[in-house]
């Protein structure tokens, strides 16, 4: 086995893909306070998602999605949904831009564990073009959800 | 025989980081023989030039370079040099059926496009297991026009569903457009039976033959079809072109698509009339390095012989579908008799991205995704499939070295 | 610098018959530089493949390549890689936008398409001096729609007659579309006027870049245009690859014409949903080969610097011009001040064919006709002329031996 | 000046350039007897030729044309007016197949002088496949006419 596929395939993204945190029935309607929604599609595979937002009054995000995807895309909503149990939602802007910066790295980046978390195990898919879109898919449709949750509560 | 060409394709020898390189993704591009690949060299170094509009001798030689192209072609797939007309790839011949019907449905083309058509009471069939790109235009033809789309469904085992053929295709059907071989299922279609159905309504027919020229031995005019696409780079050729053949008489009514030079008879600032087939259809300056490549590409074709190309093939078939059998987890979608080269399937447990990756490690370049063919896909209850698809060059190593990776792809990621 | 780089391209070195090759056919298309030709066979030879849906490494290189021509293109023309589409030609890129706005005007690509849709109250404007590719198009868009098509015409000396302008392009006018540069007279148009007179009437502006691209530098952002189009093969690239450019606003609302795989975003068998651009219209297998190829080429142009070849070519121009007026019995057609190396003329009494054909036996390649420009042609009253285009690869030695001969046509012919 | 030109430009075809027999304004309506009319454009050059037929009652055949075009074609129409005014119909359809033939042969044909006459000039045209429409615009333009010729007089 190559160690770029190790890279790849590290077991923190083989366990989420399986264990996939925030994977479970969207409230849509029937969700209460500000939220938000967004469904994304990648093209290329077909690979999609739908991802709710919800913003706790404790200044965290409640993250649920359901999708089909491959094991990246999938852990990476997992990692993500995690990540948002605990963080603010400034926190949460921060860690998706270093983790936006990170993949179109092609491998020259250094992901700082100490923000990303688990997510730094995704260091490896940037070095492979054709699954950097799958790492993405689910933080494309959390930040526009999170933007409309937001929105939602200015209004 | 078929050992030996395998050295006339460069790439093959290439390695994918530690590994060999087995290519079996023919399906979606197929690779070069070097012949081809020194054509471009020999064109672009000895022979260019704009074609047709030259009095000087490099445009003499270019343009016939570009008319032998039409030769090779219609040698290949029947009828005369004029029947065979240079699009981009098989997308565009596809449209420019599509779009001239539409245009003939707008009033263009005066009487003789009256034929071509359609209205509310008409409708459009098209099958299932279409790819997209003979699915999409026809879409785009019965929404600008009112007719209805109608479809064959697959059954499955891969095959077309003939039992309500006879309903589906019926008096108000205008057009019947069907692919001779699935890209995903590899299932050879009964093309002489649908045309009989077609001829008895009075449909026109138009043949995806994209994954069927490459493959097999066909021939258009025994196949009595109307229309066919197909593309070069499918078949050993370059990418950037693609051909459009047709009945004469049918091309020269069908009105254009694209306008432009080299298409026309005479401009006025007000007015333009359009030449006969195949210019009619040939916008701007051709793709003519292409031609000149893939007329070495047809002619390494008809070399080798198409139906050994095909019997190859199908002995690589057999040994893709016997070993995918013995591992466990693995759906082939689709288990039609009459087939090609080309396998797709499912993985229990392990998305299509996965599979493909792994494989890819192993040296092994495969498609995943839905191969432009969503709906297909979904009639299987899948969004993506793998799929192996081989060619020529391919030999039974390349099949035994994927079924080696394919057997090691659920154990690797933890699935049993 | 200049004549070390014709070293570059090897068929200059070939002969014609006896004779030594001075290729001055440039505007119909360029010659081919070693590396541009090496590009292709280094694309087949090691990373050929079909590009953007595959997971093996092939696909990855060949989707490198792919991805990296939109960027070269856009640091040579302004803007950002998605605002670089990819299409066969110029040709198609024209008519792209032209059949865009027809589908719109015919309820296509919903609300956002609006702006685009056009009807008998408005207007489409062009100039006498277009090519047919940007003629005809728009003439058949005035068909489909009931819209009126006008002009700008052409003064003796061969510049746009812009004393009417305000009153030609006025407020029913929805498109203008013109050449940067005059294909047959070399003229290059005061672009920001006439951009300037479109936005007063909220014209979309279609520019058509073909003899401009190549030849001197251009942005398409400074120049505030809305499309342009331009063909690889004039500007040291391959035959079969075109460029439309758009703003991306306007791209991503114009309903796509070519339709099918790769262009889509969800397919069920009744519908389709279409990406924004670029791949919006780029339906099926691309010309992949080829813009690796044409990214070669953009930047060898761009390292020999387009205000350099612009400086060049004008001497040669110039070279041309003084030598052509000492020759009795030829018209120059036109005689702009503002032009690049193209001089188109007739010949009192002499067929252009026939000049054409002779020049050819010297070994001076040229072309002869109508240029695609038919139009201008009978503005001037001829239908043919015979004309000379350079490019970078030209030095003095070619306008001479190109003056030598054209002065013993007439004797040749026993005219005097 | 090399024998490929000597061969295309033969002083028979330069002469007929000029003189251009049958190059005279058409009858049109004003025509009586059997009839033909046909307009022919070679695209690629803009080059035209108008052509009218008349069966006279000697079994020869009028030709008329106007056009405008290289010297090739202007010689080609020439020749072929010189040639009907002295030939029944069946022999200009001998010589239009002969011709057809001859300028199809890229050099391989000898000219049959006997029956082609001035047309057997136009040997080394047939070398340079670009000039092959010239050479043919008038006689597609009298094959049509003349047909209609035909017709007219069955009627
Ligand atoms: C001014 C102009 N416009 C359009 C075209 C058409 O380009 P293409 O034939 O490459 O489509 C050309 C060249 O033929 C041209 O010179
Ligand atoms: C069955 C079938 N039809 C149509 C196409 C489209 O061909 P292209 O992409 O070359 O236009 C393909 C290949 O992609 C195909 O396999």
């Amino acid at each position: 086995m190559s160690t770029q596929m190790q890279q790849l395939y590290q077991q923190v993204i083989l366990d989420h893909s399986r264990s996939r945190i925030g994977n479970q029935a969207l409230l849509r309607d029937d969700a209460t306070g500000a939220h938000g929604f967004s469904h994304q599609v990648n093209p290329t595979c077909g690979d999609e998602i739908e991802l709710e937002t919800e913003l706790l009054d404790d200044g965290t995000i409640a993250v649920r999605w359901t999708g089909d995807g491959c094991s990246i895309s999938m852990a990476s909503a997992s990692v993500l949904s995690e990540l948002a149990t605990e963080a603010s939602v400034a926190d949460m802007l921060d860690i998706e831009a270093k983790f936006h910066e990170l993949m179109h790295s092609r491998g020259t980046l250094e992901a700082d564990e100490e923000i990303l978390g688990d997510a730094a195990a995704f260091t490896g898919v940037s070095k492979f073009p054709a699954r950097i879109k799958c790492a993405l898919l689910s933080w494309v449709a959390f930040k526009d959800a999170l933007n409309q949750a937001q929105t939602s509560l200015e209004e | 025989m078929f050992s030996r060409l395998r050295n006339d394709f460069p790439i093959l020898d290439t390695r994918v980081g530690e590994s060999a390189l087995s290519y079996l993704d023919s399906g979606a591009t197929s690779q070069k023989p070097q012949c081809v690949i020194d054509t471009f060299t020999e064109y672009f170094q000895q022979r260019n030039a704009a074609v047709h509009r030259g009095a000087h001798t490099l445009a003499v030689m270019a343009t016939d370079a570009f008319e032998s192209g039409r030769e090779a072609v219609s040698n290949l797939v029947g009828g005369v040099p004029e029947q065979v007309c240079w699009t981009k790839n098989a997308t565009e011949a596809l449209n420019v059926v599509a779009l001239g019907m539409d245009r003939a449905s707008h009033g263009f083309g005066g009487e003789s496009a009256g034929r071509f058509a359609l209205g509310p009471d008409d409708s459009i069939v098209v099958t299932e297991m279409e790819h997209h790109a003979n699915l999409v235009p026809w879409q785009q033809l019965a929404q600008s026009t009112g007719a209805q789309l109608r479809w064959i469904p697959v059954t499955d085992s891969g095959e077309l569903d003939l039992s309500d053929l006879s309903s589906i295709v019926d008096e108000t059907t205008k057009v019947f457009a069907f692919t001779h071989v699935s890209n995903v299922l590899g299932t050879i279609n009964p093309v002489k039976i649908l045309v009989a159905r077609a001829r008895e309504v009075g449909a026109f027919v138009v043949l995806d033959a994209c994954q069927s020229v490459p493959h097999m031995p066909v021939n258009f005019v025994d196949l009595d079809v109307d229309f066919a696409a197909f593309s070069a780079h499918k078949a050993l050729g370059p990418t950037g072109l693609g051909v459009l053949w047709g009945k004469s008489e049918l091309l020269n009514s069908l009105p254009p698509v694209l306008t432009g030079g080299s298409m026309i008879t005479t401009v006025t600032m007000d007015k333009s009339e359009f030449m006969d087939a195949p210019q009619r259809f040939e916008a701007g300056t051709q793709p003519v390095a292409e031609v000149a490549a893939f007329a070495t590409a047809v002619n390494y074709l008809a070399e080798v012989g198409l139906d050994r190309i095909f019997d190859h093939e199908r002995e690589l078939a057999r040994v893709l579908l016997d070993g995918v059998a013995q591992i466990p987890g693995i759906r082939v979608l689709g288990a039609a008799k009459d087939r090609i080269g080309t396998v797709a399937f499912d993985v229990e447990g392990v998305h299509a991205h996965d599979v493909g990756q792994y494989l890819d490690s192993q040296g092994v370049a495969v498609r995943v995704g839905h191969h432009c063919a969503q709906p297909l896909h979904r009639r299987y209850g899948v969004t993506a499939s793998t799929r192996a698809s081989t060619y020529l060059y391919n030999n039974v190593e390349d099949c035994e070295r994927f079924l080696a990776a394919l057997a090691e792809v659920r154990p690797f990621f933890g699935v049993q």
